[in-house]
């Protein structure tokens, strides 16, 4: 008998399970209330990415008078922009709807709830039920809305909104430091809006390993945004021009205006009119509660991504989408929480993987790092993109690598190896005997790797690397 | 093609060596069934019952 | 007693294994006789890949109108590339020097030859003996040059001379589709140069795999890139506008007009003058012979690099230069000649380590091949680069990966998780568990992975992969 999987959510985490799910044998169906592709391809990593690509070409050529580029007249089209974003969202989405067509997932359109263990209730725009042998919960997360006054304002805006304006605006000011909010910032600093960015906490990109987040800062500072850290949003209120965010810091009260106020402080799961009290699933603070397999406390009903806000990147989601219908349909599954890597598309980049230095030093570790500074990279040179770093962390005893994180060109595709690495349980010893091609910022990677037992090949000995 | 290959991370091999493990026995539970350094921790502390030797 | 270590040649195998000597305690001597960096620094890696990255960035944000870019007016100021060139090239040449230095590797300038066994002589300027426990030579390569008619001719270059021309060429005969001449193919066209190039060989790039030769060619020729295989090179004459080269296909005689002619028909071991008949170092077509310690047949004559003729790469030349190093002062050391990375910078890059199909059927061995277009990754859409690919060889019996091959945007950064696989002898199950990044092109390595044994998840199943 082929086992029916009712699949909630049609985000990287739903639709993959979906996809998974047919391979492997099952009938699938899933529904979802608004467009294929969820936040991530719709508003979340790929309008972001679409815009960051071309806002960072722009901002690199603009100053490429040292690499022989002669600029007068580059400018970024906005309008072409907005539209080609929408080009790639749709062409993305159009992808996911023909390949959950080609392994034949029954798709329905429409608002779903629980009805009860085993059945899935769609109200809209024709009601109906589908009963199924396991469900799987991808139904994603929404913005916070914090309940200042002046929140309701229409320049106030939400990441949604903050891909879609009517043109670049010349100030921005943007509530929160995480790496929705660094990425918008590094957007439109590079497009040239005067950005602000107001951080709660004493330091942005907090779960980010502290010496890297000052590689990047110490950049995008040096580019023109300024950082308020342990600072407050009070108000917003409109002001002549734009908006005025009343933002405490200490015992001072500032004032800044923009043009726009983006808040960004965090994502809330999206577990609301979802049925999840009439079957008893558990949640907490909102949050669905699983196990290891991603199963709730109900057998048979699962819940992956974003709304059991374990780890709130798309390829969590889609990594616990599969491990979810793999279980469901008997499949032994790997799903290896210690290798989640993210990354931050600033320029340059940011990635990591595995234990920040404080984490291992908060777990008790004993611990090594090793870094390697990209001014003694050829390839970042190269690139003129020289402040970056990658720094290793390996345990003591076996040298094991623990913690791979990198700031530089391409971060984000070189952290691979570094989550390979952590998944193989590699030692540095590997990381060094293995040969990285030359030119490339890879090199790095091994260099860090001999810096964790002894002194990279290309940096003089005893100078002090941590400080760029 | 007699020998059978052995699939064992780095980090569980120098546990396993400095335990005096001999992990040639152990069925590893990593992906492709690699020998992990849990397997060999979980040996050194007698909980897996080392499975029959591999044919 | 330290040990005294004499190495001849300053490129990226003698000063590498220079400062790995000396981290490890030797008395290390080192002799260059032109500038430190050796080929690598001065003009091989580092200028061609500087140049690279201006021509590339200058073709794509020319050809940016579709992202978002207005470019009226975007040029290439040659005079101003070739002066960041030279400053590049002598920052690194300057930070070698200065390691060499921290590292307290005596240098000298001068050429050196063997005198004995455990003697070199420095003949320039003041001649001077340095005797050694071991000898390393590095002493690289140097380019093939063809006897034909017109090989003399002012505007027949070699690699060199076409990193310094006067002006960006309005066209270029290229003689030679290997490594090299494709690369400067892909820089003169992305500047605008009408490129020809001319390969003896029915297929350019002979040692990458066949698919990914087809894709990056393809992208190449749709850029304006006229390539002719099978094709020989019979004279070269002056015309009334540059050159005339007359080349044979088949019957074929076909005169092509290009402003120069660039010879790279390869390189050769620069193994003449050095005094290796005298101690009886023995050479195989001027290449040096050595064990897998990269020792002579005379034990403590080590050689390394492009002038034991294995494998022509400058990373190789370092790791080699390692080795020796090592095995000199008795420590073990580790050298994986199945893991030696390989770098073309076009654009899209390509990167390949392992075997190639090619080699895997050659050898008779049992493989499976996957293949994932990057018409299926959406950060190859999002950086409007979605022809190229990911292709993996696995054995069939473990799935074992013995091969990684990628043609797309970072490849030359990708292939470091491709070797690390390799390296550790990970299997396909092993790269499709371990989560990578989204969006990131690297998710294209884990879906190739999942191809060699099943569907990958962001490709139809039952459609054609390996037809672009
Ligand atoms: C601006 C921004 C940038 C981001 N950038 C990145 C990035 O670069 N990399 C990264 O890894 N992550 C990024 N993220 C996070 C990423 O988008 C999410 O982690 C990911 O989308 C979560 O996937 P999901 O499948 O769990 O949920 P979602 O993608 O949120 O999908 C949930 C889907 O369920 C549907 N749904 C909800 N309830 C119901 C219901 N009752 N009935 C039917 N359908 C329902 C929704 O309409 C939605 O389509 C970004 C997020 C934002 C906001
Ligand atoms: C145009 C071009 C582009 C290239 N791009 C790349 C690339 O991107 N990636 C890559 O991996 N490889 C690349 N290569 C190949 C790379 O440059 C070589 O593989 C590498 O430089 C070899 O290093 P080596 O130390 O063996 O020799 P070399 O770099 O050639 O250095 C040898 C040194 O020895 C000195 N010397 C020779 N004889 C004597 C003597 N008797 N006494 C004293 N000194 C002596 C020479 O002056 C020279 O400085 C490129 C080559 C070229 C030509």
């Amino acid at each position: 008998m082929r086992k029916r999987i009712v699949i909630i959510g049609g985000g990287p985490g739903g639709y993959v399970a979906a996809i998974r799910g047919a391979q492997l044998g099952a009938e699938v169906h899933l529904v979802e209330s608004d467009r294929l592709g969820g936040t991530c391809l719709n508003i979340g990593c790929i309008p972001t990415k679409t815009l960051l690509h071309t806002a960072e070409l722009y901002r690199i050529v603009k100053n490429g008078a040292k690499i022989g580029l002669k600029t007068d007249g580059l400018r970024v089209e906005w309008p072409v922009l907005m539209k080609r974003k929408e080009a790639v969202v749709n062409s993305l989405v159009q992808g996911v709807t023909a390949l959950l067509k080609a392994n034949k997932v029954a798709v329905y359109k429409g608002h779903a709830v629980l009805q009860d263990e085993r059945t899935v209730k769609i109200d809209a725009p024709t009601p109906q039920t589908l009963s199924a042998d396991a469900i799987i919960l991808g139904v994603g997360s929404v913005p916070v809305k914090p309940p200042f006054p002046g929140a309701d304002l229409p320049n106030v805006l939400d990441s949604t909104a903050a891909l879609s304006l009517p043109e670049i605006p010349s100030s921005l000011v943007i509530i929160g430091g995480g790496v929705i909010g660094t990425e918008f910032a590094a957007l439109y600093n590079s497009l040239g809006t005067k950005v602000t960015v107001v951080e709660m906490l004493p330091e942005i990109l907090p779960a980010v390993d502290g010496q890297i987040v000052s590689v990047i800062k110490k950049d995008l500072s040096s580019r023109g945004v300024d950082f308020l850290t342990e600072a407050r949003l009070s108000e917003v209120r409109d002001a002549k021009k734009g908006l005025t965010a009343k933002v405490l810091t200490g015992q001072n009260q500032l004032e800044i205006n923009g043009e726009y106020v983006l808040v960004a402080v965090g994502r809330r799961p999206n577990t609301e009119n979802l049925g999840l009290e009439s079957v008893g699933v558990k949640t907490e603070k909102g949050a669905i509660l699983v196990n290891e397999h991603f199963e709730t406390n109900v057998p048979g009903i699962y819940a992956i991504g974003d709304c059991n806000a374990q780890t709130m990147l798309a390829h969590v989601a889609s990594a616990q989408g599969i491990r979810a219908v793999e279980h469901a349909l008997g499949y032994r599954s790997f799903y290896n929480r210690k290798v989640l890597p993210y990354c931050i598309y600033t320029s340059p980049e940011v990635a990591g993987v595995g234990l920040t230095e404080e984490q291992a030093r908060n777990q008790g570790l004993s611990y090594r790092t090793g870094i390697f500074p990209l001014a003694g990279n050829g390839k970042s040179i190269i690139e003129h993109c020289e402040n970056g770093l990658v720094k290793i962390i390996a345990d003591t005893k076996y040298k094991e690598i623990l913690g791979v994180h990198i700031v530089g060109p391409h971060a984000t595709d070189l952290i691979a190896e570094g989550a390979l690495a952590i998944s193989l349980e590699a030692t540095v010893e590997e990381l060094i005997a293995l040969i990285h091609a030359h030119p490339t910022i890879s090199e790095a990677v091994a260099e860090a790797a001999h810096a964790v037992i002894g002194n990279p090949i290309h940096w003089p000995p005893g100078v002090k690397k941590d400080i760029m | 093609e007699g020998v059978e290959k052995i699939k064992i991370t780095p980090a569980a091999r120098k546990l396993a060596q400095e335990n005096g493990i001999d992990y040639t026995n152990l069925s590893g539970t990593g992906p492709g069934g690699r020998i992990t350094r849990e397997d060999i921790e979980k040996a050194i502390a007698g909980l897996a019952p080392e499975p029959a030797k591999r044919e």
